[in-house]
């Protein structure tokens, strides 16, 4: 199990950041151990999306800190985040709409032929291989992702995110256009990056699939931290109390 | 600064040698203490009255007009008269009994680059290439040509092969007509009467490229190149325009104006009826056709120097030789 | 930390504007078109802001303003119109050609109070058809609008050439004429009149609109905000008026008129311009495509189908015929403008609104239209136009070189519309 | 319960389409019967989509028939569906991302005052009573929807669908991303609709959810219909089968 | 049913292009290029497919098409070049005064064969540095291309009068012209050696693929169909160079030549042109920025943020210095135009380039490039500047007037196009 006595791996020091004028994440923070799966729930429009693009690079929190192995660090774009070995599946997918899946798999990071070329045929065949752990009935490689289904394109966002060798991943509901096989062979494979020291923060409204796979969750509400909690000592129905009516079960709210 | 201020508006101040005539008018000005104000239309007949209406506004005294267009300059001279302000109409045309015309003789251009190709080459395939579509002086000039051209026409010496306006007087649109002609004629051509010197210079180009340079092509305004190429034998003429006489002669006639003097009290003016009806104040300039007999008078007036005009010529005829 | 310092400024500022409910948008465009004002008045010794000068730069501004207008339209479909200064020449050509020849063939004389309004209306109708056709093109066919308007560039323009034999043709009815600014205008006491009854409506707007929020219990702003407003709007219309009624008519034209009543000119009379007819026409232009644009189903539909073409089709509009329409309006806007411009020159010319596209897309694009579609105000584009139209004429009063002159217009261009995205980044306003 | 013996609501028969030679659906045939809510369950690209949008005018199948009440259809484009009563809530959601909630709401068909301009007061005033029955914590009504969540997102998507009175209602993974509470009342919402004779296809991968609030469910596979069963009939693993082995439970597979 | 066996012969031989696996986008445009040239051949009884008019037209096509391949990269990012035209000129402008006045006023003589190589690096530093300024104005100070290349449209081409003074420079230097066309050929053995050069490269690219492919162990087409690929390829290549080899000097020309030597012509001498150094250039240009745009990560970066400018910035992609590369690459390609556009006349004009904004990007449009980004060919735009020049070049040789021609070009345009919208949708390619 997690080791919670060390630096975290992340830490997310009282964030906050508005949009003209109104609190979109309000003083939050939440920190994330390596090997650890932290869940983010809430209801639509609490601000988790919000909060973990701060961490990837793709918005500037207007205040608070964020830290990570200990040391503060400014993710002033996605670059830096990359530099941090950050890796993240957007809710909105983030996919080239005119490209195959293969130039979305490696994008920004081409495998390239001695010449410098970017060498296609090896990039197709490294997406057949990961694809093929995570959506076995994908077979269209050739066709920009634009012509695939909801659920494919997501598989092919998620290939991207867990390819690269990343030390903190980002999941912003991976699995909402999934199917059930496809959900599946996700969550088997959260389990073995958790096993290979990663750090995850999963985006998942299913609390019966954040109790499966997380250690810890955190509630927010309004933008607000409602509570960190481990998963283990609490219900799906203290969850679900947390999330809707914003409080902590009562045995936990010391 | 207690001179009068002269306001000066352009039709479409990118043509080589309105630069010359600029200059002209600017020292004329200069020597009587007057200032130089301007602005250019680009080509546009509507941006052309808001021009002059700023040059008024401005406190332009007398106002210097190349005018786009010869009728729809008419309201800025009613602009200009309301507001008790002198209008001249330099180089071109403007259908108003207001203004005092003060130009070279267009169609007579026309007719001296027709004479110059005609004397050497008094029959066979001629082109036409003429100048853009919408300046009415590229129709002067073709009138020119034609007065000329149509008895030989007539007797059957002379056969027009091919015609073409060239859209917005550029020597690549000219070139690429003149390489089609051409190639529809099997290169029988024997003679170009081309409208300027730019048009002129993308005919000579296309013929280069056949071999067939050193066959009659005319030009007008004594561009540098232009003469350059009448030097080395690939141009015939190109008709002179002093835009120095005209342009002293403007800024001149500015500055009298502004101290009061009527139009017909201009000294070498008088009066002169246009092909639509207009009888206006004028004065005329004569354009000298520039040819390899006569080469030497753009040297000896200090258009153009020497070395300019005879690099990369070597046996020329005089002054290059 | 200064970063915050220099944040808690402009806030408060940005607080009492949001209160206001202004659109911010504006403001940045209208900064930097006060400060290239500015800076041409010291330039010019002061003959800038003259109100002779406003009342010259109004009228210039008229048939660009018109016609961006209409592009506001076809770029927010995310379509473009490069046809617009060569269909406006055919619809000058065809106005100038009704009334100087086919009108007067079919025993209508010159002078005949006929002739204006048949000229015009054909005009518009020219424009609606040709317009509407390459909508059809656009729409129907799915050909790239930028063909088919480029297609039209050419097309146009030289129809243009053919109606007229390539010949100016004029000088234009009288009548026609008066849409040309300076020989036809409102008068003073018209123009106060109209200016009243612009105060007036605006007013009723303001409070309409304040009774319709309260009607279905949303908040509304404080009564003085409303008022502020209120005000804020009556002396834009107030001064605006006042400075066109300043600008007096020459001593030489009034002496004709009078001439030519057979009367003499009283010693020290003098009279006021007013609101130019051209000036009214782009207002209620600008009012009715406002009105389209926020308060109308097709506005509504032109804007949904610009922010996502399939949603918008998935909604149920249709798309097609919306781009037919969008077109058409563009043409009659063009018409419009061919009349404004012609009976400016008092000529139909053949080069008459040469580069006008450019022109044109420029002050929908400066007023803050953005070319990948959705986005776009119609007083922006107006906005645009006339900063475009004071860089042009502001240049040619400072008397700087003719090149230099482009240069210079070039650049401002770039920084107005930079001064524009800074104030708007600062401000947190999109 | 729903009366099959009459004549369908809707009838689909033997529908086929395909993208570029590759079909995507294969000769499929479902019926949808008046109060009756139909799931359509299948992997990822398994045709779901692609078949219902058959239904919405947004394509044209390749072959096959459309039958509404018993009557052959011809539906063209999203016009003609409408012309149909019936209202699509789609997986991408076909939001005009400039737009307000309200404008989205009503695209299409806007209220209007007496004058004929469009009447915005009372479209908002619509908008807030109907997402307080979908989203409680909704308050952006006056930003444009490309500025909300994807959960806010999705329930302006679905307020479109149902406010305005179809007979036929298509929803296209309506709660992938919505939170558990938005989750809840968008079956309770399906439950009244379904009671006021409303038919209903729904797309959805959570089996346990289709179970709960469908009649019949389709299942599809690689674009050919692998049964349309009974949910009373079968377990939530007999679906589980289905999608992903593609054969119909033993006791069933008559 | 009639629509089943219309649609039956169309498959197959859509089935025998697949397996060929050639981009079915292209076909319909060659179509309608082909149809272009059948009806202008009839047109002037055979002349527009002689050796002849097919080199002019080849050398014609050359500067409008190598701007039109880096117009590509910019609307494909979403942007675009107005200022193409202006900044050619002032490139232009740049190596003209280089060798006529800059390196001679350092002691460069005239005709020294240093000034040539001297000016032409100049001029594509010029490019390179204007067009990234304006990339960086574009990229990181977000103003949009449209109003930063319309500034650049007023002026460049004004700097451009400013360093000559307003002057037409020339003739230019002997080494340098010879990009200009027909003054600087290959000849026919150098043309033949470079076809068969082009012969084998094609050959093995084709070959290389394939074994890429199997070395994957991915599915590959048929060998015949690769020979099949590979023989498509050589007969183009041969054909091509063949009818260049076969336009002949004109005997005057080589007359000439004999005579400067102080020979005489032998009886019955004859010599073909060749491949001429400018359309050299384009096919190199071409080739390079075909392999950028599908070999290299910037042309992937490129598509990539033109398909989703959010979702590449999120993929750790540095689109602003991205649009600061794709208009420098624009610039140099600018320069590349403007020498051999000034080679061609000989000497550097004022007004050369004007108007080529137009024309380079209507290339890219026709030859399917979409202004709302992401899509694009760099064949297709050659292939639209070739289109639109044998309109051009084909209404000159018909001998219509300057105003109908314009017409006709406008409305076979849009035809064009048309047809080609007409092909894809039928063939289901995209
Ligand atoms: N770019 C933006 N501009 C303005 N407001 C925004 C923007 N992005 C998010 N918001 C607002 O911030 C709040 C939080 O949004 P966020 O996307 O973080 O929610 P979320 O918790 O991820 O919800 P969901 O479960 O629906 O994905 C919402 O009210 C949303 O409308
Ligand atoms: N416009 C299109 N062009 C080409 N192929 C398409 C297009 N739309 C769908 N497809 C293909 O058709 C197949 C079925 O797609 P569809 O969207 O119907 O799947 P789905 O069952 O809805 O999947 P999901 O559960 O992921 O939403 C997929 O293989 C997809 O790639
Ligand atoms: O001198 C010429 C002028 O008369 C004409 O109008 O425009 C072109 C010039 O070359
Ligand atoms: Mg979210
Ligand atoms: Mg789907």
């Amino acid at each position: 199990m997690t080791d919670r006595s060390d630096t975290p791996l992340v830490e997310m020091r009282d964030i906050s950041i508005s949009f003209g004028g109104i609190k979109a994440v309000d003083h939050v923070s939440v920190d994330l151990y390596p090997g650890e799966v932290v869940g983010l729930l809430g209801h639509n429009g609490a601000g988790k999306s919000t909060l973990i693009k701060c961490l990837s690079g793709a918005y500037r929190q207007d205040s608070g800190d964020i830290l990570i192995n200990g040391k503060k660090v400014e993710i002033a774009n996605p670059r830096d985040a990359r530099d941090h070995n950050i890796e993240t599946i957007y809710q909105t997918l983030a996919l080239a709409d005119n490209l195959d899946a293969a130039s979305n798999l490696f994008l920004g990071r081409e495998l390239v032929t001695a010449l410098g070329f970017v060498d296609d045929s090896a990039m197709e065949a490294e997406t057949r291989r990961i694809m093929g752990r995570l959506n076995p009935n994908f077979r269209k490689f050739a066709a920009p992702v634009k012509a695939l289904s909801g659920g494919q394109r997501q598989s092919v966002a998620i290939a991207r995110a867990v390819y690269f060798q990343a030390r903190i991943l980002i999941m912003d509901e991976p699995t909402a256009a999934l199917g059930p096989q496809e959900t599946q062979m996700v969550a088997e494979l959260i389990q073995e990056l958790k096993k290979d020291g990663l750090g995850i923060f999963l985006i998942d409204h299913d609390v019966h699939q954040v109790k499966r796979l997380c250690d810890r969750a955190a509630v927010m509400k309004n933008g607000e931290l409602v509570g960190l909690v481990k998963v283990d000592d609490v219900t799906t129905d203290d969850l679900l109390g947390m999330i809707i009516a914003g409080k902590k079960p009562q045995h936990l709210a010391a | 600064q207690d001179g009068p201020t002269v306001g000066v508006s352009w039709s479409n101040f990118q043509e080589e040698r309105w630069k010359t005539d600029e200059a002209a008018i600017r020292s004329a000005l200069e020597e009587a203490g007057a200032t130089y104000v301007s602005a250019d239309a680009q080509s546009s007949s509507s941006k052309q009255l808001s021009d002059i209406e700023s040059l008024i506004s401005q406190g332009a005294d007398v106002l210097i007009i190349l005018a786009q267009d010869t009728q729809a300059i008419i309201p800025a001279v009613q602009r200009a008269y309301d507001n008790a302000i002198p209008v001249i109409a330099y180089d071109r045309l403007i259908e108003d009994e207001r203004a005092f015309y003060l130009t070279f003789d267009n169609i007579e251009v026309g007719r001296m680059q027709a004479r110059a190709v005609f004397e050497v080459q008094p029959e066979g395939n001629y082109v036409m290439i003429k100048g853009s579509p919408t300046d009415p002086n590229a129709d002067f000039l073709r009138q020119g040509q034609q007065e000329v051209l149509q008895d030989a026409i007539d007797a059957g010496d002379i056969t027009i092969v091919g015609e073409a306006y060239t859209d917005g007087w550029l020597p690549a649109n000219a070139q690429r007509n003149m390489e089609q002609i051409l190639t529809a004629n099997d290169n029988a051509v024997d003679a170009v009467v081309a409208s300027n010197d730019g048009t002129a210079g993308g005919a000579v180009a296309a013929l280069q490229a056949q071999g067939m340079d050193g066959i009659p092509v005319s030009g007008q305004d004594a561009d540098y190149a232009a003469l350059n190429r009448i030097a080395q034998g690939t141009q015939t003429v190109s008709v002179w325009k002093d835009s120095r006489d005209l342009g002293r002669r403007a800024g001149e006639i500015a500055i009298s104006l502004a101290d009061g003097t009527e139009l017909s009290e201009i000294e070498g003016a008088g009066e002169w009826t246009s092909p639509a009806g207009t009888t206006l104040w004028a004065e005329f300039l004569e354009p000298v056709p520039i040819t390899q007999d006569n080469l030497g008078v753009v040297v000896d007036a200090g258009w153009i120097s020497k070395d300019e005009l005879c690099q990369g010529v070597s046996n020329g005829p005089a002054p290059c030789n | 930390m200064t970063d915050a310092n220099a944040a808690a400024a402009p806030s408060r500022s940005r607080n009492f504007i949001k209160t206001l409910e202004i659109d911010t948008r504006l403001l940045g465009m209208v900064g930097a078109f006060v400060v290239v004002c500015i800076v041409f008045n010291v330039m010019t010794d002061g003959r800038f802001l003259t109100p002779r000068n406003i009342f010259n730069l109004t009228i210039q501004t008229v048939s660009v303003a018109i016609m961006a207008t209409g592009m506001v339209f076809v770029i927010v479909t995310r379509h473009i119109d490069l046809s617009v200064g060569s269909l406006l020449a055919t619809c000058s050509a065809m106005m100038a050609m009704t009334q100087t020849s086919f009108l007067p063939a079919m025993g209508l004389d010159f002078g005949n109070p006929l002739i204006a309004p048949v000229a015009i209306l054909v005009g518009l109708l020219t424009g609606a058809v040709i317009g509407g056709f390459q909508g059809w093109l656009v729409g129907y066919l799915s050909i790239p609008a930028f063909i088919v308007t480029l297609g039209g560039l050419l097309v146009w323009r030289n129809v243009a050439w053919y109606l007229t034999n390539g010949q100016t043709i004029g000088p234009l009815d009288e009548t026609y004429q008066l849409f040309g600014g300076i020989g036809g205008t409102l008068g003073t006491t018209g123009s106060w009149i109209l200016a009243v009854i612009g105060v007036v409506v605006t007013c009723i707007a303001v409070w309409s609109a304040r009774r319709a929020r309260i009607r279905h219990e949303f908040p509304v702003k404080p009564v003085w905000a409303e008022i502020a407003l209120m005000a804020v709007g009556a002396v834009l219309i107030l001064g605006f008026v006042a400075v066109l009624n300043a600008y007096e008519v020459p001593s030489r034209v009034l002496d004709r008129q009078f001439e030519a009543a057979g009367q003499s000119m009283p010693e020290g009379y003098s009279e006021g311009y007013g609101v130019p007819y051209s000036v009214l026409l782009l207002i209620a232009v600008a009012v009715v495509m406002t009105v389209v644009a926020r308060k109308t189903r097709l506005g509504r539909y032109i804007f949904a189908t610009g922010g996502n073409p399939d949603a918008a089709e998935l909604s149920g509009i249709n798309t097609r015929l919306l781009t037919v329409k969008v077109f058409a309006i563009m043409g009659v806007l063009c018409a419009l403008a061919g009349l404004v411009a012609s009976a400016r020159l008092s000529f139909h010319s053949n080069d008459i609104g040469t580069l006008d596209e450019l022109r044109v897309i420029a002050a929908a694009v400066i007023g803050g239209t953005a070319l990948a579609g959705g986005v776009g105000t119609i007083y922006g584009a107006i906005l645009g136009a006339l900063i475009m139209q004071s860089l042009q004429s502001g240049m040619a009063m400072v008397g700087v070189d003719a090149p230099f002159q482009n240069i210079i217009v070039g650049g401002v261009l770039v920084l107005a519309v930079l001064v524009d995205i800074i104030y708007r980044r600062k401000t947190g306003a999109t």
